[in-house]
């Protein structure tokens, strides 16, 4: 029953703080009542296990599991300290959504469930009031879920070895337009909100699905997994080159902000590819890395973004360090695990990624002064950020036995 | 301790009696007297007056390279003495007056370029026998070492008048009517010929003969370095820059090639 | 003093006391293992003869410059957790646990120089993550083809030329040893110099501590000796080009920058030259570095005899502990065999040009101030005495600081140092460091007693010559620096062009892309 | 039969495509549904097949409520979409009928043209209702894919695509968006 009361805990947490959203108050301690719940039943979960309750069976892995908490502590950060109590409920809602459709997702054994919940999840997102056009916003998980679909009925259908192949192309390309990384970059408004930006399909629910889709994929063409790891290392790789330059280059912040989690999303498709222990575990501290840091750091620039108050204190040095994935910060040490997983794969994607990151840097002094000065509730929220960010770099080992890696 | 005090004693002794201070001054002044002499007809003998810093600088880096020469009755041991402490700190003496003086060193530049060729000329036969120990260097008398070490002491020879600012090439402080010793290059007249005599001469025996074989060929050393001197002078300015820059620089890079061959066909 | 400060420099003093008390009594290899870190490093600290003098080489001007220049509390802090990092960088049992510490180390140095003066000069940071990246890739490929990264435990088949042509680029890069003026250089050129002397303090020996370890890694040599002949090479290019830049510095100031880059080309001679006396030599030439780091920051820019001194022991004045240890370093190039004798020749030339810098830097103007809080002249003059009254004490400096790193690294390399405390006896000669420098130093205190003082004033002087094809590298850099697309061509590469392309969301661009891909795969 | 519903399916995407008022967006989706149910109850899985009735009726029920009062099939500048749905079918047919090999052709070729043809619709810039029939009819498609497979995956996947059918019509998009 777990895996059920993991969807249905936070999704009963946004419905009630949708419904008693005229008394913030009520709506947020409901809501962080039924949220803890389902964390709670998040940790309590045993790995593995498959649930049969409602006719449809549910099961959630280790890596599931761990990122969820790793998401819904990222939640926790950014509704703890977020300014006004209205806007820390309004977050609230749709973070509970969104963990309650990662847990659907997490625990979903079928591809085309998982499909079915990225088109809910975007029906969703697209019908709320945001800067783009409601077809504009559905374009990139439609196209997604199609294209998922299609892999899944190729990889099911007897028939010539195209057919996997097609089906290994349809789920490294679905799984990119699900997140919006390169080639199908979702169309990003700078000023629009971030709960109904392309922000959360990357940086909050992209890493579950990744993990739940590849976990699927590798049931669905096992034949094909040289042809998947070389695919998702080469849009990995390119991904890297891209995110990293535009996020130096581009001339809009938060655009810069939005093309470095392209950035990392690179690098963490280049592990997830490897397909080795390393690979995965560099894949898995750079989305731990996303979600409770680049994240939350995103959502607290984007006042200072706003009002173009770039700065350069030690705190923004630190957080432009932390960015750039250099030691002691979690990224140095997913960096290190890249490499060594590519110098057991072939030695020369080694070489290229080794350089490829040095191309952090000049975007991440960039971001990091995009933070301006953070004050009260804000400087906390950054200290913790970059605090859970080194002890992740310096001693990552439990935070990867969380995952079961 | 007593091994200790006793060998401070006798560096101590080395350092200041012999071949030290006592013995450079005495060596240096029958030189500079004579130098004086020929360069401007007049007998000077030295002023009594209070040594200045470089004077002072130049005296104790001279003791240490006098103690590392090949002279008999050394009392420091053979096995404790370095060519490259006799060069390098021969090399000090050099620069000492631009450190310590507001006069100018005379075309700094090429006394540098100059002082490379006789580094050369000072290290370039340690190469291969893989030795620094100076009287063993002398008395290397491999027919196959012999073309680099008679290379290196003649240039060794060619650098000697310039190092010693024999040349015409001088600082304004020197333009002067009255004709003066110069101290500092008096101290510098035994370091500077007693180690061409024990890198390019076999030791001499620790007996009076020795001792009087190592100060006559360190004089006729010296002797050679007066002539080649006048010779400059009488040539002027031009003409002696004209001999660094054309023939002794470049004679130096033939004497690098021969020492690398030399390495490479005896490996 | 604030008690911040205080507390800072109680915190490095005592960690030297902390280090002493672990060495000193058992004066062996001490591990404490803690099981992994989880990205392939073990948490293992290994306090070792190499260990314990670098850690040294780091801790002492570190706690100098702490316990004595003003800092804000976040610098103060910054450059203590620094000091930390870079400890545990030589510290580490493995290449791994290395990289990272060493890459903390230099991400706090160049998060506190920017705290200091965000404008002012500092290494950049690229270069440095790049180092700590390789070196993390040498420990990567050394666990991949050996099976560990631990110092200790790595199989000598494993260091092969690429695995140590990359950790010895790391090295290089981490303490900027290159021929051109490196970060080493540049930072004394900013306007203070507090963060500067931490940043040199804890990062420009862990280079060298890199180097050192590959002879452990290798049972005491380098995969191939023509590495170390390249290395001893570069070293000469490093010290010679040190002191060409410094012959033509046009302040005091100026050549000050040169000192630390080109003591460090002199220690990579020694060290890279591979012999047991070149190792024991380059230690101690990195003891004496480590001294002059202490010293430099709190010199004074004005003339005096703090200044003097302090050239005079940089420049290796005879009979310091400098003097003794280039000595030695050089007389292990020829004592090595195989015309590595050319090397000592090369080095002996890069000596001589720094004699002339030195020499001329003494009457040169003094250059840009730094702020008369953070000088403390007395202090500097003691350490640069200590460095040119501590010649005689060069055996007994080998002896308890050297020799027992250069026997843990290369034990198996014949042509060891004798355990003298009065000479330092090498393979063919032995330097009567005591006995002939002892009574040096009291001869020269006589005399100089005796003799009158130096007139040197502050002028400018011309630089003695300049290098060949100088002017044409500047020419051809500010040209690669300006370089522009030219305009007729900037139509076609349109970066926003390109950005609006990709981030578009056009459907047809999309199908396009997958059509390609399923193309790619199926082919 | 199968055949018979199979082409039924395709007729309903495409009338989906061509359709921009209520009234053809409805009758597309109500023939798509109808015969997405028949495939489903042949195949043996009457519940989903009920489930994917209730669900397209709700839907077809709902969009004849909201959206422009009239047919719109085939508006003037559909010659694109008219293109797209015969290519897109006989695409499908194609892969469903020759690339694919064994049983339940009309299933694949089915599931496969109306989840092509609705996802162009979606990817095109198309109006609100149009978006939101196509999405239905997309959830449902999935859900046939899930048929595809040699065992049946039993009735999950046809009933949570039901339940999100029915969710996408009853959901009120906010005013604010453009189209």
């Amino acid at each position: 029953m777990l895996p059920e009361l993991a969807v249905a805990l936070p999704a009963a947490g946004s419905i009630s703080a949708a419904l008693l959203r005229a008394r913030p108050q009520a709506a947020f301690s409901a809501a962080a009542i039924l949220g803890l719940a389902g964390v709670a039943v998040v940790v309590l979960a045993r790995p593995g296990a498959t649930s049969d309750q409602l006719g449809i069976s549910l099961s959630l892995s280790s890596e599931s599991c761990a990122l969820l908490i790793v998401a819904a502590a990222a939640l926790a950060l950014v509704v703890a300290l977020s300014p006004l109590l209205v806007e820390r409920s309004i977050l609230l809602t749709w973070g509970l959504a969104g963990l309650a459709g990662m847990a659907a997702i997490a625990a979903a054994t079928s591809l085309e469930m998982i499909v079915l919940i990225v088109i809910a999840l975007s029906v969703m997102q697209a019908a709320s009031v945001g800067g783009r056009s409601f077809a504009t916003r559905l374009r990139g998980p439609v196209l997604a879920a199609a294209l998922l679909a299609l892999a899944a009925a190729s990889a099911r259908s007897d028939g010539p070895p195209i057919l996997s192949h097609l089906a290994a192309v349809g789920l490294v390309a679905g799984l990119c337009a699900a997140l919006g990384t390169l080639p199908y970059i979702h169309e990003f408004e700078p000023d629009e909100r971030t709960a109904t930006s392309p922000i959360p399909w990357m940086a909050f629910i992209g890493p579950v699905l990744a993990l739940a889709v590849l976990m699927r994929a590798r049931e669905l063409v096992p034949s094909e997994g040289a042809a998947f790891g070389a695919m998702m290392i080469g849009l990995g790789l390119l991904n890297m080159l891209w995110g990293s330059v535009a996020s130096w280059r581009t001339e809009g912040g938060a655009a810069a902000w939005h093309y470095s989690f392209m950035a990392d999303w690179g690098l963490a498709l280049c592990g997830l590819g490897m397909a080795i222990a390393d690979g995965q575990r560099a894949a898995l501290l750079l989305l731990y890395g996303i979600l409770l840091s680049r994240l939350p750091l995103y959502l607290w620039s984007r006042q200072s973004l706003r009002e173009k108050r770039p700065n350069d204190r030690p705190i923004n040095l630190l957080a432009a360090a932390m960015l750039a994935g250099a030691a002691p910060f979690a990224g140095f040490a997913a960096r290190v695990l890249l490499l060594r997983g590519a110098t057991q794969l072939y030695w020369p994607l080694a070489l290229v990624i080794g350089l490829g990151l040095l191309l952090w840097l000049p975007p991440s002094l960039r971001l990091g002064r995009s933070l301006g000065l953070p004050r009260g509730r804000q400087a906390w929220g950054v200290g913790i950020a970059l605090g859970a960010n080194a002890v992740i770099g310096l001693y990552p080992q439990p935070f990867l036995a969380l995952a079961g890696l | 301790m007593t091994q200790i005090l006793s060998a401070i004693a006798t560096h101590s002794l080395a350092l200041v009696v012999y071949p030290g201070l006592v013995t450079i001054v005495a060596f240096g002044l029958v030189a500079e007297i004579a130098w004086t002499r020929v360069r401007h007809g007049a007998w000077v003998l030295p002023a009594r007056e209070r040594p200045s810093v470089v004077v002072a600088t130049v005296a104790l880096f001279s003791m240490l390279v006098a103690v590392q020469l090949a002279a008999p009755f050394n009392p420091l041991p053979s096995a404790e003495r370095n060519v490259i402490v006799a060069a390098i700190v021969l090399a000090f003496t050099l620069w000492a007056e631009l450190a310590l003086s507001v006069d100018f060193v005379p075309a700094p530049g090429l006394l540098l370029v100059i002082q490379f060729c006789w580094l050369l000329a000072v290290l370039g036969p340690a190469v291969q026998p893989e030795s620094l120990r100076p009287q063993v260097l002398g008395n290397v008398l491999v027919s196959s070492l012999l073309p680099v070490k008679i290379a290196s002491g003649f240039l060794y020879l060619l650098c000697l008048p310039a190092l010693l600012r024999l040349w015409p090439l001088t600082q304004p402080s020197d333009r002067r009517l009255r004709p003066r010793l110069d101290t500092v290059r008096a101290l510098c007249w035994l370091p500077y010929c007693g180690l061409f005599t024990t890198l390019f001469f076999p030791p001499s025996a620790d007996d009076a003969l020795g001792v009087l074989r190592f100060f006559a060929i360190t004089l006729a050393v010296a002797l050679l370095c007066l002539v080649a001197g006048m010779l400059l002078v009488r040539r002027g300015a031009v003409a002696a820059r004209g001999l660094y820059r054309r023939a002794v620089a470049p004679y130096a890079v033939v004497v690098l090639a021969v020492v690398v061959i030399t390495s490479f066909l005896l490996r | 003093m604030k008690p911040g400060r205080g507390l800072v420099g109680a915190g490095t003093w005592g960690a030297v006391l902390a280090l002493f008390v672990l060495w000193l009594p058992v004066r062996s290899t001490q591990e404490l293992t803690l099981g992994p870190l989880g990205f392939g490093a073990a948490f293992d600290l290994r306090l070792d003869a190499v260990a314990f003098a670098f850690a040294l080489v780091i801790l002492i001007p570190s706690a100098v410059l702490l316990t004595l220049q003003p800092r804000s509390w976040q610098e103060g802090t910054v450059a203590a957790v620094g000091v930390g990092a870079s400890m545990l960088a030589v510290e580490a049992g493995g290449i791994l646990l290395t990289a990272l510490a060493g890459g903390t180390a230099a991400t706090l140095a160049v998060i506190q120089l920017d705290i200091e003066d965000i404008r002012a000069p500092r290494p950049p940071w690229g270069v440095l993550l790049a180092a700590w990246l390789a070196l993390s890739w040498a420990g990567a490929i050394l666990q991949v083809a050996g099976g560990t990264a631990v110092y200790a435990a790595v199989p000598v088949s494993a260091l092969t030329v690429p695995v140590f042509l990359l950790l010895a680029a790391a090295a290089l890069m981490a303490s900027g040893l290159f021929p051109w003026r490196g970060w080493a250089a540049q930072l004394w050129s900013r306007p203070s110099l507090s963060a500067a002397g931490m940043a040199v303090a804890t990062l420009y020996p862990l280079g060298f501590y890199l180097l050192v370890r590959a002879y452990e890694m290798g049972d005491g040599r380098y995969p191939q000796p023509l590495l170390g002949v390249a290395l001893a090479w570069l070293g000469v290019l490093v010290a010679f080009g040190a002191a060409v830049r410094a012959q033509s510095a046009t302040t005091r100031r100026e050549y000050l920058g040169e000192v630390i880059p080109g003591c460090g080309g002199f220690a990579l001679i020694a060290i890279a030259v591979g012999t047991p006396v070149g190792l024991a030599a380059g230690l101690v030439m990195l003891a004496t570095v480590a001294v002059l780091t202490a010293c430099l920051p709190l010199l004074p820019d004005r003339a005096g005899p703090g200044t003097l001194l302090t050239i005079a022991a940089a420049v290796g004045l005879p009979p310091g502990l400098a003097f003794g240890a280039r000595v030695v370093g050089l007389a292990a190039t020829f004592e090595a065999g195989d015309f590595l004798g050319l090397i000592g020749i090369a080095g002996a030339a890069a000596w001589v040009v720094a004699m002339v810098a030195a020499a001329r830097a003494i009457g040169l103007p003094a250059g840009r101030g730094h702020p008369a809080s953070e000088t403390f002249p007395r202090v500097a003059m003691v350490l640069a005495a200590l460095i040119l009254v501590a010649g005689p004490a060069l055996p007994v400096v080998m002896s308890a600081f050297a020799n027992p790193a250069q026997s843990e690294i290369t034990p198996a390399v014949p042509g060891s140092l004798g355990s003298s405390l009065i000479a330092v006896v090498t393979v063919q000669t032995n330097l009567p460091a005591l006995t002939l420098f002892a009574p040096l130093v009291l001869l020269g205190a006589i005399m100089y007693g005796i003799a009158g003082g130096f007139g040197v004033r502050g002028h400018s002087r011309p630089p003695l010559f300049t290098m060949p094809g100088a002017l044409a590298l500047g020419r051809l850099r500010d040209a690669a620096r300006s370089a522009t697309l030219p305009e007729q061509y900037q139509s076609i590469i349109n970066p926003r062009a390109l950005e609006k392309a990709a981030a578009g969301g056009r459907p047809f661009f999309w199908i396009a892309i997958l059509v390609a891909l399923a193309y790619a795969v199926n082919r | 039969m199968t055949e018979v519903a199979a082409f039924a399916a395709w007729l309903g995407a495409a009338v989906i495509v061509l359709s921009d008022g209520r009234r053809g967006l409805a009758l597309g989706l109500a023939v798509t549904t109808l015969a997405f149910a028949v495939l489903v109850w042949l195949g043996g899985e009457q519940l989903a097949a009920v489930a994917l009735l209730l669900a397209g009726g709700v839907a077809c029920f709902k969009r004849l409520r909201t959206g422009p009062d009239v047919w719109g099939v085939m508006p003037s500048g559909s010659t694109a979409r008219l293109v797209l749905s015969i290519g897109g079918g006989l695409l499908s047919l194609w892969i469903a009928t020759s690339v694919m090999t064994g049983p339940g052709a009309p299933v694949r070729f089915a599931a496969l043209s109306v989840l092509a043809l609705m996802t162009a619709r979606v990817l095109g810039q198309a109006e609100r209702a149009a978006v939101l029939t196509a999405l239905v009819a997309l959830a449902l498609s999935v859900a046939m894919s899930a048929g595809i497979a040699d065992t049946s995956p039993g009735p999950a996947p046809y009933i949570a695509a039901a339940l999100l059918a029915v969710g996408i019509s009853v959901l009120r998009v906010a005013e604010t968006n453009a189209a």
